[in-house]
């Protein structure tokens, strides 16, 4: 019987786990929390079916009950080692010791700091928030501003973090667009007098049903769109940000105050996923994701035997994706397995 | 005449906050489907007035989402209202209305 | 606005700033609109913190407002610079310290600049070697004489005689800092605090008692942008940046203006005048100005220099209001006369800015 | 004398309204337009006043356009109007003949039952009264059939009944109530004196068995009389003023006097005209495709009437004319309707100078093709047009090629004459600079303001009439084929400018034409018209939609038409067959 250790307990691995398991394997999961989930455990709703998130994650960690699925949760891998027949030996952090046939990195994605956006404000106005702090104002069901007051303005910017060339980002998120959309949407359902604006670079609805959405935000949801990037936030006397962007349609400098700032932050390579890239020898993208060995036949392979890789530790993907590439990982390692 | 050969310059800046937005919301319950706009000018590209001067109608439009009347009340009557604007909109918005929505209120509201 | 959060800031932007030894070099505009914050500086430095300052004669403009008006090529800048640091090599020093947010900001892109093409400082030596037989070792260190004060700034809190607070009600004053374009914007690194949330001056108010302001435009540029200014055509596009500054700081009701860059304060300072005479509008108390003063001037008045000695009759906004608030006293009939009791002319009285 | 105190409230009734009448009409027609003063002046002696009484006749009497378009419904409005009009020249004759003199009070005819003595006999009286008999059972029947329409709309081919006010449901059970009450009136005088005929005579019998008619004769005329006077004095504000009015109609249109682009008393008289028939909301696509039910003639017309609020009716209509066509009175409803659309522009020394004249052309072509805004969106109907010019060696030049006018209609028919006048006056300059003899358009909403409002002194014609001229000269060579068509002509086309035999025509020479329902003036509209301006897109599409639904049911192999605005919004939900310009059906063959 083979043994698969997984690194990274978010959507992708445990998906992944219970493919593998399924298939009569014996997988090792390693969470670093003490719960399953990973970021999705800081979303409220999905796109663009508005699921909870929770149910989703609910389901995941059902799966993860099959017998041939061991968690090994609040633990990191120390150390990796690969001998001469291609088994992999895992140090984790107390001390004990994974052995498997096969490696698969889901490590995964973080959000990007906003505060690295100095001109955002974020850490210094009061009433600039991140979408992840969103996502916790959803679930408390309380969007108020700093003062505790309904903001009758509110703007997301988006693309913060993605597609910059000041934070050394190159790349797009993908899904910031429809996050944002998505956020909109539920603002509005909540503050229904409010004004909500998004301001965007370009609206990459690339997913199906997407353009649907982004469409009734507008139709339904009377959401207003500006195309042009932040340049700069200052707060007022009333804590309220005053923002400054071009509308660039109509080649006019913009300058509207706003209640509430949320800054849809976009996705780097998480921390564990870089450490994960030393520490196997596999090559990282310029983004900083991990590089797949073929970006058509080969986006769960790396240049490591053995080493395989799966959801947004390779690049930004939404859930259907990740998903669909943790399934489209087992099928890999069965294969090599089998050919072993 | 002033002695310092030059006066104040009047700011570019859309200011959104002190902006009158009446004419907005005249237009948007006039004709709703305004809030669908892309902004993708394909009724300014082939527009028949826009062809012969400085005529744009997508820019009017913005316009009036931001509260600057006065470009509209100076550019709204180039336009024909000859319709070939509305078969080319994606998004299905009824420009022609909005055009005869901005003409009205306009009619309506002169000083 | 979360403190906690600026201060993060800027410890991420703090800059090595050299003790001693400095080898000063001069503002056009400071030495010709605010003669006595050039000599409250050295005086300061030399007198109330014991620094060894060399005020060279022989130094002259960098020729920064030619540069920006396209006038100067960059090659004749550079080598103007260099010999700046020829003269400082010379003397022995290797601490610079300009007084011009501009010469620091040119300074500032000319070190850089070289450091990324050698060729180029190559080329610029053997200029200044054809031209004057110099040669010059590039400066170890290179601050804003605003560094400076901002490095000693709690030394001089505890020598000042006045605190940036009202003595008649107890409050803190409130001052709003304007930085100048040129200090950080270009290369935020080479700024204390950075470029968005710059500490250097707001840090000198903070320790001398005084509570910062930080309004909307704070970032705006005050408008002099050298060509804006200079032809005539494009002065009221000049006036309408510092005139936006004006309305977005009014709502907080600061007591005074403290300046970076020579040329800002200037502007910031006669622009209300203009604004004034053109519109009617002012935008302090009681139909008098914000008073804008030079770093210097703020850190000459809390150590108890006479108000007229450092030159504050030279400003278009009355400063007597401030004077009064921080319990500073000062003689009015001496505002327009020497030392020695010389009447030195006054300026018409504005038809609606109160002085 | 024959007189009884109740005859009064009939006579107050009948003078009053015949006052008021007066008065109206008189106001009304002095506020017309000086031309139409005197087209009445000359049209009054003419043979057109013959003519007209021959339409009121055939019309206000008959209802002849009514029973065509539906039998039954004919037949109920005829009841009433020709019934109760033979009810009255029966009476009035009967009463001549027994009173030998012309001269007897109005009212001596309509209740001569009351005041003739049953058993004095006079020349032929058994066979007026059996007349008379007979034309109020025919009356009777019609209330009944009016009554079943009233509730079973359905049985009379109508999908919706017009919907009345509580105001003017009063004045339609007046005028039920009249015709019964006479009944029973003359029914109770011949139950107590005897006379009348078959029904009135047998009737009042059988009520002698039961009732003590001696009591309920005389309250009896009271009710009639009073029925009819109520009638009078309610019929001026009620819709049955389309009776005297239609008749004034009638002589007004014959002698000549138009709809105009204001709105005048001429307006008033056809608003006042229209009887509420509700054969518009049948045709009217609107009610078919978007279930809107407030803007039909009927609707609009009754708004315009009782001076209610009509802005968004006024607008929210597609001008396709096809209520135009379809009403019995022949009211200029699309006139009427653009007449009240508010002219939003204002005109200056500004508008429009952007459009420059062009050079007169120094060897003019024959023919000028302007192809229309439109029609650049169709570069198919262009590029036809070409060939066709070509292949029949025509020399044209094509004068909106590179930068085209909108020819103004569109200004137009949002009721913006001002701004359209200046357009039209700008293009016509310039269609004149070409210097040539024909004006070939592709556009149906150009050619009909060409040939309405421009003054062009050059022949027009819209493109279809043009290639059928081409093929009957000969110049273009034909190629029959076995393409299925049908034809959809384009509401400004058809009804609008009365070209329907030429694409026929075309159409038959080039391909194998399917004849439909709605070929000619009954075409329907493609729903993309500009003239509408409340409904949305979606609501365009589903007429669209139905439209192409109806063609579509005759399985044909093209669905053609002759206009670049039908093309456009018929191909829009046309997926499965495609829809083409007859230019492109000819230059194809």
């Amino acid at each position: 019987m083979h043994t698969v250790i997984i690194i990274g307990g978010g959507p992708a691995g445990c998906e992944a786990a219970y493919q593998l398991a399924s298939d009569g394997i014996q997988v090792h999961l390693i969470e670093k929390n003490n719960e399953t989930g990973g970021n999705l455990n800081n979303w409220y709703q999905l796109f663009p079916d508005r699921k909870n998130a929770q149910d989703l994650n609910k389901r995941l960690q059902e799966q993860l009950n099959h017998p041939g699925i061991t968690l090994h949760l609040g633990m990191e891998p120390s150390r990796v080692e690969k001998d001469g027949q291609g088994r992999f030996s895992v140090s984790l952090s107390d001390g004990s010791l994974l052995e498997g046939d096969a490696l698969l990195v889901a490590t995964g994605f973080k959000t990007f700091d906003a505060k690295r956006k100095e001109e955002y404000g974020y850490g210094i106005y009061e009433n600039v928030v991140t979408s992840v702090d969103l996502e916790n104002m959803f679930r408390n069901h309380a969007i108020r501003t700093s003062k505790g007051d309904v903001p009758r303005r509110i703007g997301i910017i988006h693309c913060v973090g993605s597609r910059d060339e000041k934070v050394c980002n190159f790349h797009c998120s993908k899904l910031c667009c429809i996050t944002g959309v998505k956020q909109a949407i539920e603002l509005r359902e909540m503050l229904p007098e409010s004004e909500i604006f998004c301001f965007y670079m370009d609206m990459r609805m690339f997913g199906p049903g997407y353009e649907e959405m982004y469409r009734e935000a507008q139709e339904k949801y009377n959401i207003k769109f500006i195309r042009g990037r932040l340049s700069e936030a200052a707060e007022n006397r009333e804590h309220q940000v005053q923002v400054k962007v071009e509308d660039t349609l109509l080649g006019r400098p913009l300058r509207v105050t706003l209640d509430l700032m949320v800054l849809l932050v976009g996705m780097e390579a998480s921390n564990e996923t870089q450490g994960m890239a030393r520490e196997l020898g596999v090559k990282l993208a310029p983004s900083g994701f991990i590089l797949p060995l073929d970006p058509h036949y080969g986006n769960n392979l790396t240049g490591e035997k053995g080493v395989f890789i799966t959801g947004c530790c390779s690049a930004p993907m939404n859930l259907t994706d990740t998903l669909n590439d943790a399934r489209s990982a087992a099928v890999c390692i069965t294969r090599y397995l089998n050919m072993k | 005449m002033n002695f310092w050969g030059f006066n104040i310059s009047e700011t570019r800046s859309i200011n959104y906050d002190t902006n009158d937005k009446d004419m907005l919301i005249h237009v948007l319950q006039e004709v709703p489907s305004c809030k669908l706009c892309i902004e993708c000018g394909g009724c300014t590209a082939g527009c028949t007035a826009g062809r012969l001067t400085s005529f744009n109608i997508r820019k009017l439009q913005m316009f009036m989402k931001r509260g600057e009347n006065k470009e509209i009340r100076e550019e709204l009557h180039k336009c024909m209202l000859c319709g070939k604007c509305i078969l080319v909109c994606p998004r299905g918005v009824d420009t022609r209305k909005m055009i005869l929505s901005m003409m009205k209120y306009i009619k309506n509201n002169q000083k | 606005m979360n403190l906690e959060g600026k201060q993060q800031v800027w410890k991420d932007y703090q800059k090595e700033i050299a003790d001693d030894r400095y080898y000063y070099a001069r503002s056009c505009i400071r030495q010709t609109f605010f003669p006595g914050s050039e000599w409250a500086y050295l005086d300061i430095l030399k007198n109330k913190l014991g620094k060894d300052v060399l005020d060279d004669p022989r130094h002259t403009t960098c020729t920064g407002i030619g540069y920006h008006s396209d006038v100067v090529p960059v090659q004749t800048i550079m080598t103007v610079v260099a010999r700046h640091f020829a003269l400082m090599t010379e003397a022995g020093y290797e601490n610079i310290t300009p007084s011009c947010i501009t010469s620091f900001g040119i300074y500032t892109e000319i070190l850089e600049t070289w450091a990324h093409h050698p060729e180029i400082e190559e080329q610029i030596r053997e200029y200044l070697w054809k031209a004057t037989g110099r040669e010059f070792k590039k400066p170890k260190n290179l601050a804003h004489t605003s560094d400076i004060i901002y490095k000693f700034r709690e030394d001089i809190a505890a020598q000042a005689r006045y605190k940036l607070v009202d003595v008649h009600t107890g409050r803190q004053l409130r001052g709003v800092d304007h930085i100048g374009c040129h200090y950080a914007k270009m290369f935020p690194s080479k700024g204390i605090g950075g470029a968005e949330f710059p500490a250097v001056l707001s840090g000198m108010i903070s320790s001398w008692g005084g509570d910062v302001v930080d309004y909307p435009e704070r970032r705006h540029c005050c408008g002099f942008g050298f060509r804006q200014y200079l032809v005539m055509a494009n002065r009221g596009y000049s006036v309408a940046n510092s005139k936006k500054k004006f309305e977005s700081m009014r709502p907080y009701e600061p007591d005074f203006i403290v300046a970076n860059c020579p040329g800002c304060a200037m502007f910031l300072d006669k622009w209300q005048y203009t604004i004034s005479e053109m519109e009617g509008t002012t935008y302090g108390q009681d139909g008098y100005g914000i008073p804008v003063l030079t770093y210097e001037e703020l850190a000459g008045l809390v150590l108890g220099y006479d108000p007229w000695e450092l030159g504050l009759q030279m400003h278009q906004v009355a400063v007597e209001p401030l004077l009064d608030k921080m319990g500073i006293a000062y003689d009015p009939e001496m505002k327009y006369r020497t030392k020695e009791g010389k009447d030195i002319g006054r300026p018409k009285c504005p038809t609606y800015l109160k002085v | 004398m024959y007189y009884d105190n109740f005859v009064l409230p009939f006579t107050i009734g009948l003078i009053t309204l015949l006052v008021y009448l007066c008065v109206r009409y008189y106001k009304w027609i002095r506020s017309f337009p000086k031309i139409d003063r005197i087209k009445i002046r000359r049209g009054l002696f003419s043979r057109k006043t013959l003519v007209s009484i021959k339409e009121i006749f055939m019309e206000s009497l008959l209802h002849h356009k009514i029973f065509k378009t539906n039998p039954v419904l004919g037949y109920m409005h005829m009841t009433f109007a020709f019934g109760w009009f033979l009810l009255i020249i029966f009476g009035k004759i009967e009463s001549m003949v027994y009173h030998t003199s012309a001269f007897n009070p109005p009212y001596f005819a309509i209740f001569f039952r009351y005041f003739h003595p049953a058993k004095e006999t006079f020349p032929g009286s058994e066979t007026f009264a059996f007349i008379m008999d007979l034309i109020l059972s025919f009356l009777l029947l019609g209330i009944l059939l009016a009554v079943i329409k009233r509730f079973y709309s359905k049985m009379f081919g109508m999908k919706r009944t017009t919907k009345q006010r509580p105001y003017d449901l009063l004045v339609l059970t007046v005028l039920w109530l009249i015709f019964p009450a006479r009944f029973i009136a003359e029914s109770f005088s011949s139950g107590i004196n005897g006379g009348g005929s078959f029904l009135t005579h047998s009737a009042g019998e059988f009520f002698a068995t039961f009732l003590p008619l001696r009591n309920l004769s005389y309250g009896a005329w009271w009710t009639y009389s009073s029925l009819l006077g109520l009638f009078f004095l309610l019929l001026p504000f009620s819709r049955y003023m389309h009776i005297p009015t239609e008749i004034v109609y009638i002589f007004l249109k014959n002698w000549g006097v138009e709809q105009r682009k204001q709105y005048n008393g001429f307006s008033e008289i056809q608003t006042n005209a229209c009887s509420r028939c509700g054969i518009c909301i049948n045709t009217c696509q609107l009610n078919n495709s978007c279930d809107i039910k407030d803007t039909q003639p009927v609707y609009f017309l009754r708004r315009l009437r009782n001076h209610e609020d009509f802005s968004v009716q006024s607008e929210n209509c597609l001008l396709c004319g096809r209520c135009e066509a379809a009403c019995p009175v022949g009211i200029n409803l699309n006139a009427i309707r653009l007449s009240t659309r508010p002219d939003l522009t204002r005109v200056t020394k500004e508008t429009y100078a952007y459009i420059k004249p062009k050079a007169q052309a120094e060897t003019p072509a024959k023919v000028a093709y302007f192809a229309g805004c439109m029609s650049h969106l169709t570069p198919g109907i262009i590029r036809s047009m070409q060939e066709i010019f070509d292949k029949a060696k025509v020399n044209y030049t094509f004068i909106d090629e590179e930068e085209g006018v909108c020819c103004g209609r569109p200004q137009a028919i949002c009721g913006n004459w001002k701004a359209a006048k200046v357009l039209m006056d700008r293009n016509q300059e310039r269609i004149e600079s070409s210097g040539a003899e024909i004006l070939v358009t592709s556009c149906p909403i150009c050619y009909k303001t060409f040939k309405e409002d421009y003054t062009l002194k050059i022949k027009i014609m819209h493109h279809t009439e043009y290639i059928d001229m081409l093929l009957q000269e000969g110049k273009l060579p034909l190629h029959k084929n076995d393409l299925k068509t049908v034809f959809h002509n384009p509401c400004e086309l058809g009804r609008g400018c009365g070209v329907v035999d030429a694409p026929n025509h075309v159409l038959e020479q080039v391909s194998q034409r399917i004849p439909t329902r709605y070929d000619g003036k009954n075409s329907l509209c493609c729903g993309g018209s500009l003239a509408n301006t409340v409904i949305d897109s979606q609501q365009k599409t589903k007429i669209s939609t139905d439209t192409v639904k109806a063609y579509s049911a005759y399985q044909p192999d093209v669905i053609v038409t002759a206009c670049p605005l039908c093309k456009k919004t018929l191909g829009k939900t046309s997926t499965s067959v495609p829809v083409k310009d007859i230019a492109e059906i000819v230059a194809a063959s």
